[in-house]
Order: structure tokens, then sequence, then C-alpha cells
């Protein structure tokens, strides 16, 4: 009874093909994270990150193809749960976006990004750092931040030299991202000459570390390091210090938070955190973005930036093909040079960030201040090679 | 030595919380057979309510003690309502129900607790204010802070004053005649409503003074934080033997002693095979080899089945 | 339990139901993804996956009482032997037709495993030592990447070959006589037939000797065994054949998604399928397909409109429209209790056995 | 054993106070018309029948006659479908089951339903709930022991490991805790050695001659008979045969359909 | 009835203990086959618990089993069934939520053979077994008279129906030795006259019962042989007429009214 129900790719329908006749075309942005759940205080960053550049896109007015254009957010939920990642993929896809800005943890982003590839819908994660992520082979999946290897091999380095740490002990969260960055930091501090003590595991749902720190503690090291979020890393420095540790603790981007200072309290003061690109402040139009997102939405969190980038990176490529059609516009988002918020943004082959930048903070009266940023050309002209090392 | 010892006094920290928090579990499955979901949920709701008033108080001048109890005394009558209305709503009419459906009403309340939870405090990670004096102590080379110790005291005072409640006060004879057989218990003059709404009350309390305690000491307050703590908890009732308060507060100590020990250990026991992330299939291993030998818990009675 | 005997009566009428069904299941994925969309057929693929699950569930819970609220672990041993069998993690291909039993021969071996040390157990006790087996295997699964990686850990497996016969690969259109079933609707195919063949086997395995003998142990273990029933081993047989099924959709789940990762099997999984068993109706094949189609599907119902109805009401989305979700799923779980006690479609013996106690 | 109209209760337990002095002119026990239904299964069938004070009346019948179903829906554990039950006078159809006892009624209920969990004495303290005066209380748990010696042999005993006849005395025991005015017994002789049978109907005996009402459900239809001063023959939940117990039991039609002869 | 056969039961020195409570002390006896043997003694002699040694719920603390010559396995309740003893249980144990006729028909299921295998592709060896159990089943309604309420649920049955069906289950296990605990508790004198003639038509197609009963009418005349029990210990064993009339018996069992 039914006829042929192939798939269209979703690609003509945002933009039906009219060029002169409507005035104004709509441009669906899919946005995707979890939105309830424990990580949900992120994904709402996240989705915030992506409103901002989207309410900012339209107030500009931009025209792209001989249309105004309003930019749309679809955000959904997707409970860091990969089946549901897939669920709402399908249904951005469906919903016949233009592009997806997302997920935000690489456990959803990996099987919804074969869904946007197979259906041509352009992709970008503005937090998933899983390095397989882009390496899969889609010409649809981007990022705007450093990979975990990037940003584990800084850390190393960083500890080994900056620090001149020749112990680390090492804990990770067992999730994809805490580990895989745990695994790429313990790679580079070997590398660098430095020895790893002790390895140990929580997860990220814990609050109680005291066993894994009593640990730590008998092995001395002069660096704990912490591949996880926030939410576990301040209750962990809180502890490591009321156990009487004298490690400093060290801990990526999911550390990398004001929020983590809150939950430590004191005992924050002097630890260190990494995150990728350069601080807000030496950026161009960073102050103002900062300034924007915590009049609107509070306090940044974590990766809105980066997401705010990825939406701009996207609309940039959508100006520069002079099309919203994902078939069109999707071949100049590889060729993007688009001067971000957060870093410069150039990709590789693979879609990931070329020579990402890698920045380092140290918290100083209970706030994150800049130290200084490894690798990527863009650290040079942006910010000022500061002298105020440790 | 004093890392050992160190970790036996992480062990008996951790399993003091978690003992707080199954001596609720213990006390309703005690009277109703029922595994109350959500009383992790409730929890939570403890810790929330109490820090949101400790941190409007945080900067009033008085002292840490004060603020923390206004704190504790505006948690405990919101989470003994939540759990008076729990029970009305979603337990009682399902007492003559098959055994699961109060389970599934129970993950229900937990899940609409939670987002509750979420719209009313947020998304994000609450940060306790440092009120209460975190001095630490020193006992044999190990360390404890002062609310670690209170938190030990607590959960052992609350322990015995549940079990002369129930053993030894006509209510506790009431509650317990109550979980036998409840129409034999109204045939005794019992009004089996009021018990079970009185049970849950109190277990709900303890739940209050569960969520100020271990939000304290960790710092931190999040609307999800009742399901991890809440299933660790139940694992501990369950292995002292569930229903038992005793056995509850056994359970939680011995289970924060294995995570704590297994955490600490488990490397060198298993010559480096095993690490600190089977921790928790270490609780498990153990939990399930005491039940293979003790199929009702450490100190659970054996239910006197008569053929 | 099916009214067997009215349908020997009205064998006509039977078989005018079956065959109305029979064209309805065949054609629903054309209907569904010409209303709804393709999203929705997605979702339809998961509700077969789950309703094989809580089919699996069905047996432990809803026959044997046997209170399992570790089963997802099962589905995650099929899940990953697929993804070990056919990805390049281990440069294995295997065909599916080879992976699929092994996946159900290995669950039900894990079945067992499980079984064993819980046979003394009852209720409740069962029921934190199945959850426990739950965890560990999860946490095996998210661990084993070092020393030797077998289960890539949190980074998960991915690349994992789709489900294909031959040359024919489930996860691209195919061209049947110039005509091109998509890949959604292939994989419906496919899980509609393996699910029936499920609901198949619990059929006759409900109906028989040893079906009876899973009821008699969940009503009286004492008198079972008086009556000389092996309750270790039926018991065993319970959890063995429950953790197969989950095997088996463990393995489409793999092929289907292409990836796998521990955070997929967490504890949350085994409690929604319990609830999809429980909520549908224990013991009542029916009733738990009915379960498992629903609890998946009414979430993504509240995903739908949650904000678009408040936009409609108010004019405005008063409540976040994601806590509002699953706000509403937590409600309705608690209201549809109350409501079916039983279930939603119970068993006649179950809904006899709330009648008499509740007079 | 005159019953004390000081029955003071706990908060917890029911408020409802017994009426005081109060002249019946009617019986202790009036049922009117009573109807007891399961699901769409009628197993009474609009009963009446009466038991004035002091009086042991028994009520026989075979098995699901609806004996059982009568004594629960007077004790309040079934819900009537109609009819009315009328107890010094007052309706008590309409009490939740736990303020009966505070009425001063108390059931021994078929298959004894002991707290197995509890020692004997904690079961027979819980008889005694609604009362709190403590001494007294001591003194009734003494006289239980000596109508029943085995229980104090094993007073910390838990109920539930003790012998069907032991668990049987602990029911008696028990109810008769509450001092009530009124007593409803069912079956208390099924599962007991010879010897044991006539100990309880001696107790039950001491009891009612010391002015308790007592309706009695009974499968020893001779034996409850022979106790008893008046009797009901129920079928099919109906009473087909009332009159003096001597009379029934001499009764052809009762002694073929009940006494086995 | 002189059933005097061959030893079909033989228990030695059977000793178990509760704790600090000796429920049964050194009891030995010998049941023939075709015997209608009699198990009586006050509340808490430990009947019961014997019952639940022979047929494996309890293991015993001493002593020893011999089953048609041979050794009776401890606790294996289920192979006790598979070698042919079967019982009823004081407070009745139904599958509650099953009917009538599903009760019995789990009773055959010692008896018979099929697996996941033959129960999934239904073969005509299944169908043939499963037609078989249900003709067992339906017979057996028949033979214990509650044939008109096959499809009632047991837990609906009245009481002295359901002490029936649970005789019927018993009897689906093809036992050699039936084991009744107090099956006439809660029926009337009529009632236990029905059943007196049930019991015998038992043992007249050839099972043996071992009876546990209170009610003295129907021991003494139905019984060929009677043990009494009293505290744990067998204080006598004999025909029911020698039995009635001796002294410890009356003092510790019988009191005053000799039935
Ligand atoms: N819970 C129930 N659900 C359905 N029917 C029931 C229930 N309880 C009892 N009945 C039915 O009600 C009728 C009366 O039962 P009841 O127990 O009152 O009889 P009884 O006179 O006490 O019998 P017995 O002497 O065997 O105890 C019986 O037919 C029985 O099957
Ligand atoms: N599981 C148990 N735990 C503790 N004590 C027990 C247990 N089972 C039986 N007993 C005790 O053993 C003794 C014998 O009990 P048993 O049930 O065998 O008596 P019985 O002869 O069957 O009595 P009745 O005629 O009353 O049924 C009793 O005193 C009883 O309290
Ligand atoms: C929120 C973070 C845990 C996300 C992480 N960067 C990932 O790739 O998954
Ligand atoms: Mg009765
Ligand atoms: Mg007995």
């Amino acid at each position: 009874a039914c006829g042929d129900k192939k798939e269209e790719p979703a690609a003509q329908a945002a933009a039906p093909a009219t060029p002169a006749a409507q005035p104004e075309v709509t441009v669906k942005l899919g946005h995707i994270a979890p939105l309830t759940g424990p990580q949900a205080h992120l994904g709402k960053d996240n989705e915030n990150g992506a409103r901002l550049a989207v309410d900012e896109l339209n107030a500009k007015g931009l025209e792209i193809g001989g249309a105004k254009v309003k930019f749309e957010l679809l955000a959904e939920d997707d409970q860091a749960d990969p089946k549901q990642g897939t669920i709402v993929a399908q249904k951005l896809v469906d919903a016949k976006v233009n592009g997806v800005i997302g997920h935000l943890n690489s456990g959803t982003t990996l099987p919804a990004s074969k869904i946007y590839a197979d259906a041509g819908i352009p992709q970008i994660s503005g937090s998933a750092t899983n390095p397989k992520y882009t390496q899969q082979g889609f010409a649809t999946a981007f990022r705007v931040m450093a990979n975990d290897v990037q940003q584990g091999h800084a850390l190393g380095e960083f500890a080994a030299q900056a620090i001149k740490a020749k112990t680390v002990a090492i804990i990770d969260d067992r999730t994809a991202y805490g580990q895989g960055l745990a695994d790429e930091f313990e790679k580079a501090v070997l590398a660098n000459g430095g020895k790893v003590l002790a390895r140990e595991f929580t997860n990220d749902k814990a609050t109680d570390f005291a066993a894994i720190l009593t640990k730590i503690k008998s092995k001395k090291p002069e660096v704990v390091f912490y591949g996880g979020m926030d939410s576990q890393g301040g209750p962990m420095v809180k502890q490591l210090k009321s156990l009487g540790l004298k490690s400093v603790f060290l801990t990526g981007d999911g550390g990398c938070t004001p929020e983590l200072i809150k939950l430590a309290g004191a005992a924050a003061e002097g630890q260190y955190c990494s995150l990728p690109g350069v601080p807000l402040e030496k950026m161009a139009g960073g102050k103002e973005f900062g300034d924007k997102f915590t009049a609107k939405y509070g306090q940044i969190q974590l990766y809105a930036p980066y997401v705010y980038d990825s939406v701009m990176v996207m609309a940039d490529a959508m100006k520069r093909a002079n099309s919203v059609e994902p078939a069109k516009y999707l071949p100049e988002i590889g060729k993007t040079e688009y001067q971000g918020v957060t870093s410069k943004i150039v990709f590789d082959g693979n879609g990931d960030l070329k020579n990402g930048a890698i920045s380092l903070y140290q918290v100083k009266d209970g706030k994150w201040e800049y130290l200084q940023t490894i690798g990527g050309d863009t650290a040079a002209d942006a910010a000022a090679p500061a002298g105020d090392k440790k | 030595m004093d890392i050992f010892i160190q970790q036996v006094i992480n062990g008996l920290v951790l399993g003091s919380i978690y003992a707080l928090v199954a001596l609720g579990y213990t006390m309703v499955y005690g009277i109703m057979g029922l595994i109350n979901f959500a009383h992790g949920e409730v929890v939570m709701i403890g810790a929330m309510v109490a820090l949101t008033v400790i941190s409007m108080l945080s900067d009033s001048g008085l002292p840490g003690i004060v603020i923390a109890l206004i704190g504790l005394g505006a948690a405990l009558p919101v989470c003994m309502g939540t759990g008076f209305a729990i029970e009305r709503i979603a337990y009682r009419p399902l007492r003559r129900a098959p055994k699961l459906a109060p389970l599934i009403t129970a993950i229900g309340v937990s899940i609409v607790l939670q987002n509750l939870a979420m719209l009313i405090w947020g998304r994000n990670y609450h940060a306790f204010p440092p009120i209460l004096p975190t001095s630490e102590h020193e006992i044999f080379g190990a360390t404890i802070t002062g609310l670690q110790i209170a938190i030990i005291v607590i959960a052992a005072l609350m322990m015995a004053g549940l079990i002369l409640l129930v053993q030894r006060t006509k209510l506790g004879r009431a509650m317990r005649a109550t979980a036998e057989n409840p129409p034999i218990a109204q045939l005794m003059g019992v009004d089996i409503n009021r018990v079970i709404s009185l049970t849950f009350v109190i277990g709900s309390a303890l739940a209050a003074v569960a969520g100020l305690m271990v939000s304290a000491n960790y710092s931190i307050a999040h609307y999800y934080m009742g399901f991890i703590l809440g299933l660790k908890a139940f694992t501990a009732a369950v292995l002292g033997g569930i229903g038992n308060i005793a056995g509850a507060m056994l359970g939680g100590i011995l289970l924060g002693l294995i995570e704590s020990l297994g955490a600490g250990y488990i490397g060198d026991l298993t010559g480096g095979f095993l690490g600190s992330h089977y921790q928790d299939v270490f609780a498990f291993f153990v939990l399930i080899c005491v039940l293979v030998f003790r199929p009702s818990g450490l100190v659970g009675e054996k239910v006197a089945e008569r053929a | 339990m099916i009214d067997f005997a009215a349908l020997k009566r009205d064998r006509r009428a039977a078989l005018a139901a079956t065959a109305g069904l029979g064209v309805l299941l065949a054609l629903a994925p054309f209907l569904i993804g010409a209303a709804a969309g393709a999203t929705w057929l997605r979702i339809l693929d998961f509700a077969l996956l789950y309703i094989m699950l809580a089919l699996g569930l069905n047996i432990v819970v809803g026959f044997a009482g046997l209170l399992d609220m570790g089963y997802i672990a099962f589905y995650g041993v099929g899940a990953y032997l697929y993804a070990l069998l056919a990805s390049p993690h281990f440069g294995l291909h295997w065909p599916v037709w080879a992976i699929l039993p092994t996946g159900a021969l290995v669950a039900g071996l894990f079945g067992v495993l499980l079984g064993a040390p819980t046979l003394r157990l009852r209720g409740d006790y069962l029921a934190i030592v199945t959850l426990g087996f739950g965890e560990i295997i999860r946490i095996f699964l998210n661990n084993l990447n070092a020393p030797i990686n077998i289960t890539n850990g949190p980074q998960g497996i991915s690349g994992i070959d789709p489900i294909h016969f031959g040359s024919v690969s489930l996860a691209k259109p195919i061209d049947i006589f110039g005509f091109s079933l998509p890949s959604l609707h292939a994989y419906y195919y496919l899980f509609l037939l393996l699910a029936l063949g499920i609901v198949f086997v619990t059929i006759r395995l409900e109906n028989s000797r040893i079906g009876r003998a899973w009821v008699a142990i969940r009503e009286d273990e004492i008198a079972a065994k008086a009556c000389g029933i092996n309750t270790r081993n039926i018991k065993l047989l319970a959890f063995a054949m429950g953790a197969s099924f989950g095997g088996v959709a463990g393995g489409l789940f793999a092929g289907f998604q292409a990836f796998v990762s521990p955070e997929s099997f967490s504890l949350m999984e085994s409690v929604m399928v319990l609830c999809m068993v429980v909520l549908g109706g224990m013991g009542n094949i029916f009733g738990v397909i009915l379960g498992g189609a629903l609890l998946t599907i009414l979430p993504e119902v509240f995903r739908h409109s949650a904000g678009p109805v408040q936009q409609a009401i108010f004019g405005k989305v008063l409540l976040d429209p994601e806590a509002l979700r699953m706000l509403l799923f937590g409600l309705a779980l608690i209201v549809v209790m109350l409501y079916r006690p039983a279930g939603l479609w119970p068993s006649t013996r179950r809904r006899q056995e709330f009648k008499g106690s509740a007079a | 054993m005159a019953p004390k109209s000081a029955r003071t209760c706990r908060p917890w337990c029911s408020t409802i106070r017994a009426s005081s002095k109060h002249i019946w002119e009617a019986p202790l026990l009036e049922v009117t018309g009573l109807r007891v239904a399961y699901g769409g299964i009628q197993a009474v069938r609009g009963i009446n029948f009466h038991v004035a004070e002091g009086e042991m009346v028994a009520l026989i019948g075979a098995n699901g006659a609806g004996k059982t179903s009568t004594l629960k829906a007077l004790a309040r554990l079934l819900d009537a479908a109609g009819g009315s039950v009328r107890f010094r006078g007052k309706e008590i159809t309409n009490l939740v089951p736990h303020e009966l006892v505070t009425q001063g009624i108390a059931l021994v209920p078929e298959g004894r339903g002991v707290f197995p969990r509890m020692t004997i004495v904690e079961n027979l303290q819980m008889g005694a709930y609604c009362r709190s005066d403590q001494a007294e209380i001591e003194a009734d748990i003494e006289r239980m022991f000596s109508y029943f010696p085995r229980l104090k042999e094993r007073a910390r005993q838990l109920a539930g490991t003790m012998s069907g006849g032991e668990q049987q005395m602990l029911a008696i025991g028990r109810a008769l805790m509450s001092r009530p005015k009124m007593l409803l017994l069912d079956e208390p002789s099924m599962g007991l050695a010879p010897i044991m049978v006539q100990k309880i109907f001696e107790v039950i005996r001491i009891v009612a001659s010391e002015g308790m009402t007592t309706l009695l459900v009974e499968q020893n239809a001779k034996l409850a008979l022979e106790t008893s001063q008046r009797g009901y023959v129920m079928e099919s939940g109906e009473i087909t045969l009332s009159g003096e117990a001597s009379a029934l039991l001499a009764d052809p039609k009762v002694r073929a359909a009940y006494l086995g002869e | 009835m002189s059933g005097v056969g061959e030893i079909l039961l033989e228990a030695k020195n059977i000793g178990k203990h509760f704790g600090g409570v000796r429920a049964l002390r050194d009891v030995s006896l010998t049941i023939r086959r075709g015997e209608i043997y009699g198990l009586i003694g006050p509340n808490g002699a430990g009947k019961t618990t014997f019952f639940n040694c022979l047929t494996g719920l309890y293991t015993p603390n001493g002593g020893e089993l011999m089953f048609d010559g041979k050794k009776l396995q401890a606790s294996a309740p289920h192979k006790a069934a598979q070698r042919g003893i079967a019982r009823t249980f004081q407070n009745i144990r139904l599958f509650g939520n099953m009917t009538a006729m599903e009760n019995i028909m789990v009773g055959r299921h010692v008896r018979t053979r099929t697996g996941v295998i033959g129960a999934v592709l239904r073969d005509a060896r299944t169908r043939a077994e499963e037609a078989a159990i249900r003709r067992r089943a339906e017979e057996l309604l028949h033979y214990v008279d509650i044939a008109d309420r096959a499809d009632d649920l047991a837990r609906n049955l009245s009481y002295g129906d359901q002490r029936r069906l649970e005789i019927a289950r018993a009897l689906a296990t093809d036992p050699q030795l039936l084991a009744l605990d107090e099956p006439a508790a809660g029926m009337n004198g009529t009632e236990t006259e029905e059943l007196r003639v049930l019991i015998e038509g038992i043992r007249n197609d050839g099972v043996t019962v071992l009876l546990i009963e209170h009610d003295v009418k129907l021991v003494m005349g139905l019984c060929d042989r009677v043990a009494v029990l009293d505290y744990g210990a067998k204080i006598c064993e004999d025909v029911p007429a020698v039995v009635q009339h001796d002294p410890r018996v009356i003092e510790a069992y019988l009191g005053g009214a000799v039935a």
C-alpha cells in the first residue's frame, strides 16, 4: 500500500529552495546535551552558550543566499545516555535541522555522529573530547576544542616542566572523558621522565575519596592528577587537604570551573587546572562574551564558550557558502578560519581543532588565574606570553 | 600502620553515613516489607533544605552549630511531611496490591522528587557553607574531623534510640505487630494507618539528619545525590539483615570499611591486578558471600518458617 | 494467559484477528514512518528491543517470582559479545547468525552464574544480590581495558559492524526488486521477527510442565519441593532463559547502534525493564509487551509534547520541559500503579489474586 | 472477669470510648440481614442472629458455609455487603477494625494469627494494647499462664516456633488480655490434641461462667453444642436451623450432617 | 486390615533439635507396605518435625531413614518425592494462585520429563505427556471429589476442599508412602467420615499411609498401628486398641476423653 518511503537526506527542507519570494528563512540548529541527570548543569550551560550565539546572530540579522535568516535552536536532552542520544539525534534529523551542535558527552556523540553522517548534517561539538569522535571518517563531524590526547599531553608536560614534579598519582572517574584524559596524562608524564606512583579510580557519582587519597598519601607524590569533573574534583581537593596530603592537585577542563573552588573551599588555593583554548579575557570578544553570558544566564559552568563558538563557526560556514543547506555549506566548515572566543578555530582533515591550544590556571585568592598556554599557533598572537609562571 | 588506621577511620566515617541512611530504609522495610526506593530522595531533600537555610544564615554571625541546628530544624518538618505524603499517596493505596506494585510507585516517586528538586534548586552542585568546625583530630597518626566524630556518634545514638523505640515501647510493639500481621494487629486495637504513617515520619526525620550530615561532611549537595546514597544504604541494610536496626548500623559500618579497605588494599591483595576501580565489585562480592552463607543478612533473624 | 479455550471455540475469529494483527505489524513501519517520521521508527525499534528484554525478565520475575534487579547485565553481555566479535576492536567480523546464538548462550551461562549463589535467597535479598551482580558486570565492562584491553573500558567500542546478512547490510537502504527498504524499516522487521520468536517460546514454555513449575516455585517454594520439583534447576533454568533473551536483545542493540559503552547498562536500565514488566502486567506476555512498548514510547511522547503543549496553553514555556518530562514520567508510573495495581494488562491469575486479597 | 470500663487508650490507639453504663433491653450482639461477598461470590447471604449478655452461642456448619466470613465481618476485618450489626445497642458496622477492641469485642481468628516473631509475653501484651493499667496487665498475664502453663514454660520463645496447639492457647490468651465483653472464637479446637481440646474448652467454660459472652464457631459440633446454651446452623451462607443447643444436638438432621453419624 | 507387608520405611534413632528445643529424641519406627500408620501425640510433640525430616525439609541431627531398602538422602525434598514419599502440610500449602487443576498438574512434575526443547517444539511425545498429565489430574479431581472446582483458584476453595486438593496433589506424584499431617483438622464429623473413606480407598489402591491426626476417633478407627510421641520421644507403639488404653498415652495425650 505504501510507496517508497526512502529517507530523504534531511537537507533541502529548511530552505525549500525559495530564493527571493520569501524574504526570511528559518535555520534550525539542533543542540543536544544532558538536561536531566547528574550532568544536567553542564548540559544547560552548553545550551545557554548556543542560545546566546543564536540570539546574537538573529540580532545581527544575517543574510544568506539573498534571504534574511532566522536561527532557531532545537534543544534536546540525551540524559548522557547513548541510546537516548541516537533517538534525539534521529529526532533532529527528522526535524530537518540544518546543523547540530553537540552532544556534550563523547559517549552520546559517538553513536549519534553516525546518524548525522548518514543524513549529511554537519555536527560540531563544543565538548566531546574523545579522539574517536573525529576518527570515524565522517565528513560531518567537527569539534572546536582540543581532544583528550592533546590536553592530556599538555597537562603532562606542564606537570613535568612547570611544576617540576618527578612523581605523580593519577585518579580518574572511569568515564570516557576522565579515563581518556588520565591515560594521556600518564603517557605524557612518563615521556617527560616522571614517575607514576599510584593509579587510582573513582566514579562520576562519588563524593568520598578518603580511601584512595589515603592510599596515595602513603606514596607521597608531588602531584595528584584527576581526570574527571568538578563535582568530584571539589570534594576531592577538600579531602586531600583534610587528610594532610602535601601534593598539589591538577585537573583537566572538567574541573576547571568556579564550581570546583566553591566546593573545595579554602583547600582549592594553589591547585591547577587546564582548559582547551585561550583564556576568555585574552581573546578578542572574549570578555564581552563572558559579561553577556553572565548577565543572561549566570556563571559560566564550563563549555558554554566552546558551544558558542561552535554555533558561530557553523554560521560562518553558511555565510561563506552562501547557503544554509547542509550539503552546500558542509565543505566550507572544513575550511574554517574563525577567530572564536576560545581560540582561533581551524580544522584538520578529521575535523579536529588544528594546533589546539591548552591554557593552564591556578587558584589564587579563590579564583582561577591564568598561568600559561601550551601549544597552538594562536596562543602566540592572542595571549601575551605572560611571565606570570608559577 | 597509620595508613591502615586512617583507612579504618575512613571506613568508619563512610560507614556511619551509610548507616544513617540505612536506618531509615530498614525502619520502613521492617514495618511495611517495602523497599522505600524514595528514601534516598528524602535524604536529598533534607540536605537541600538544610543547605538552603544554612546558606541564608551563614553571614548572620550566629555560631555555626546554631545555624546548623536551625537548618536541621527546617529540614526536619519538610522531610517528615514529604515522608508522610509519600506514604499516603504512593504506598497506602497499594497495601493489598501485588508486592511489586509499591516498588514501582516508589521508583516513580523517586523520579518525581528528583526532578522537582531540580526545578526548585537548579541543576548546579551546591556548596555547603563552611560553618561547622572542621578541626582535625589526630588519632594514632590518622586524622578525623570533629564533624566526622559527630557523624559516628549520631549514627550510633540514632541506632540505640531506634532499638529502644522498637523493642521497648508500646509504639514499637505496635510497629512490630503491624509488620507481622496487619489485620491481626488491628484486632488488638492498633491503628495501623497511624503506625505506618508514624514509621514513615520517623524514617524521614532520620533522613533529614542524614541529609544534613552528608552534605556537611562532603560540603556538597545536588538534586541527584540521593540515588547513589540510597542505593549504598540499601545495600548496607541488606548486608546487615534488612528490617533489623542493629543490622543496618552493622551493615553500614561494614560496607564503609569494605569499600575503604577495598579501595586501599585491593591492589595489594590481587598483586596489582585489580585496582580501586573494583572497589564496588569487591563490596558486592563480600555482600554476595555473606548472603550465600547467611541468607538473611548478618544479624537478620531467620524467618521462623515452619513447614 | 490467552484464553486458549475461547480461541479454540472460535477458530475463525481468532484467525481473522491474527491475520489483522499480522498485517498491522507488517505495515506499522510504513504507517508510522509516514505519519510521524523516522524518529518514531527508531523509537519503535528500541521498543522492540525493550519488549524482548521485558519478556526475558518476565520469565524470571513474572513466572518464577525471582526479583532480578540486575537484568540489564545480560543485555550488556550480549551487546559486548557482538561488539567484540564484529568490530575492528579485535579485528573479528563474525556473521550475525553465529553471534546471536553465541550471545544467547553466553548470556544464559551468565544467568546460571548469577543464579547459582542466589538460590537460597528470597525476595529483597535476591533483589540486592542481582543488583550487585548487574553492577559487577558493568564495572568489569567499564574497566577491562587494562591490563589487557578487552572491552576498551569507558571509551566503549565503536565502529561495530552493522547487522548484515552476507552483503546485505541493514544499516543501508536495502533494494528488494527495485523497491528500497530503509534501514530503520529493515531493523524493525528483524527485531519484530526475533521478538515474535521470543513470544512464541515464552508462550510455549508458560503452558508447559516447566512453566507450571516456575509458577509453583513462585507460589510456595517448600510445597514445590515437596511435589518433587528440583527447585534449584528450575530456578537456574529461569535465570538462563531470561538471560539468553537479554543476550539476543543486547546483540541486536550493538549491531543497531554500532557503538556500545558501559553507560548503556546502568542500574537505571534494569530498573526500567523491571518497571515495564510490572507496570505492563507481570506474568502476562501481552501485558509485558504493552509495558515495554509504553515505557519506551511514553518518555518520547512527553519529550515531544512537554514544551509545545505548554507553549500552546500558556503562550510560553513555564516549566523546564526536560524536568517536566521526567516529572510526568514519574507521575505516570505512580498513577498507573495506583489505578491498576496488578499492571495494565494483568494475567488472569494475578487479576484474581488481587481481587481476592482486596476483598 | 468483670470488664473494667476504665479502658483508656494511648494516643495511637483508638480514642472511641465505650459508652458508659446503659441498660440494654436488646441482646448484647444483634445481627440482622448480614451479607458478605467476595467479588461476585456471596459467602454470607443475609443472616440474622443474636447473642445475649453472658450467653455462649455456637455457630456450626460445613466447610465453606460462611462461618469465618461472618466472624470476620463482625470483627470488621471484612466489609459487610449489607445488613447491620449492633453491639450493646450501638451500630458497629462502620467502625474501623481497631475500634472494635475498645467496644469490647475480641476475636480469636481461624488459624490463630499469633505474631510469629514476638515472644509469648509480647503477644500477650499486644492483647492488652488498648489498656494502660500496667499492674493489672501483669496480673492478667499471670492468669493466662495459670490457664495455660505451657505458655509460662515458653514465655520468652518466639511464637512462630511454637507448635500449633501452643499457638492456639496463645491466641486465646491474647484475646482475653483485652478484657473483652464478648469473645468470638473461630475453631479453637482445630489442630489440638484431645487433652488440649479439653483444656481449652475448660478455659472457655471458666471464662464463660465468669460472665463472658461467647460466640463459638466449631467444627467439632458435638463439643460446641455441649458447651453452649444455644446454637445456629449455617449452610451455604444462610442460617437454616437454630435453637437450644441440646435440641440441636438431638436433631437427626444435625446429627447426620455434622456429627458424622 | 492386616496390612503387614515388607518394611517400607524404617526410621532409626532420628534426632532433631532447634537451638535448645529437642523436638525429636532418638525416634525409631518402622512402617510396612500397605499399612495405615498413625502418629499421634500432644501438641509440640514433634510429629510435624518428624514429617519434615522424612520429606527432606529438615536435616535430622542424628539417625538414619531407610526407605524402600535404601537410605534417604537428607535435605533433598525433591529426591524424597522422587523416591515416592508425598505429603500434605499441617497449614495447607497449596499454590494459591493456581487453579485446582494446575495444582495437581504440578504434582505430576516429578513423574514427567518434558524439558525446554520439548516444551517449545511441542512434539508428539510432549503433547502425549501433557494430555496424560491432564487426564491424570482430572481423575484425581474426581477421586477426591472436587471436580466441580477444577478451574477455581486454590486459594478460593473452602478449607475442606483445600485439604482434599492437597491430598490429590500429593497422590499425583504416584507415591508409595503418603504422609498426611492432620488432614481432618477443620472438618466436621461428617466430613471426617468422608475423609476416612477416602484414606481407606487410597490404601486399598496400594499406597501406604502415614497419618498425623488429633481426631482420635478417626485414628483409632483407621490405623493399623499407632505410634505416640511425647516431648520428642516415642512413648508407645502398637495397635489402636492397646495404645488407647496405655496410661502414659492417656495422661499425655488423650486426657479423660477416650473417643
Ligand atoms: N478470600 C476469598 N475470596 C473468595 N472466596 C472466598 C474467600 N474466602 C472465603 N471464600 C469463600 O467464601 C465461602 C465461605 O468461606 P468461610 O471461610 O467463611 O467458610 P467457613 O464456614 O469458615 O468454612 P470452614 O469451616 O472451612 O472454615 C467459601 O465458599 C469460600 O470458598
Ligand atoms: N523451626 C523451628 N524452630 C524452633 N522450634 C521449632 C521449629 N519447628 C518446631 N519447633 C519446636 O519443636 C517442637 C515440636 O514441634 P512440631 O511442630 O513437630 O509439633 P507437633 O507434634 O507437630 O505439634 P502439633 O500437633 O501442635 O502440630 C515444638 O515445641 C516446636 O516449638
Ligand atoms: C562533560 C564532559 C564529561 C564531556 C567530556 N569532555 C566528554 O568528552 O565526554
Ligand atoms: Mg472457617
Ligand atoms: Mg504438627
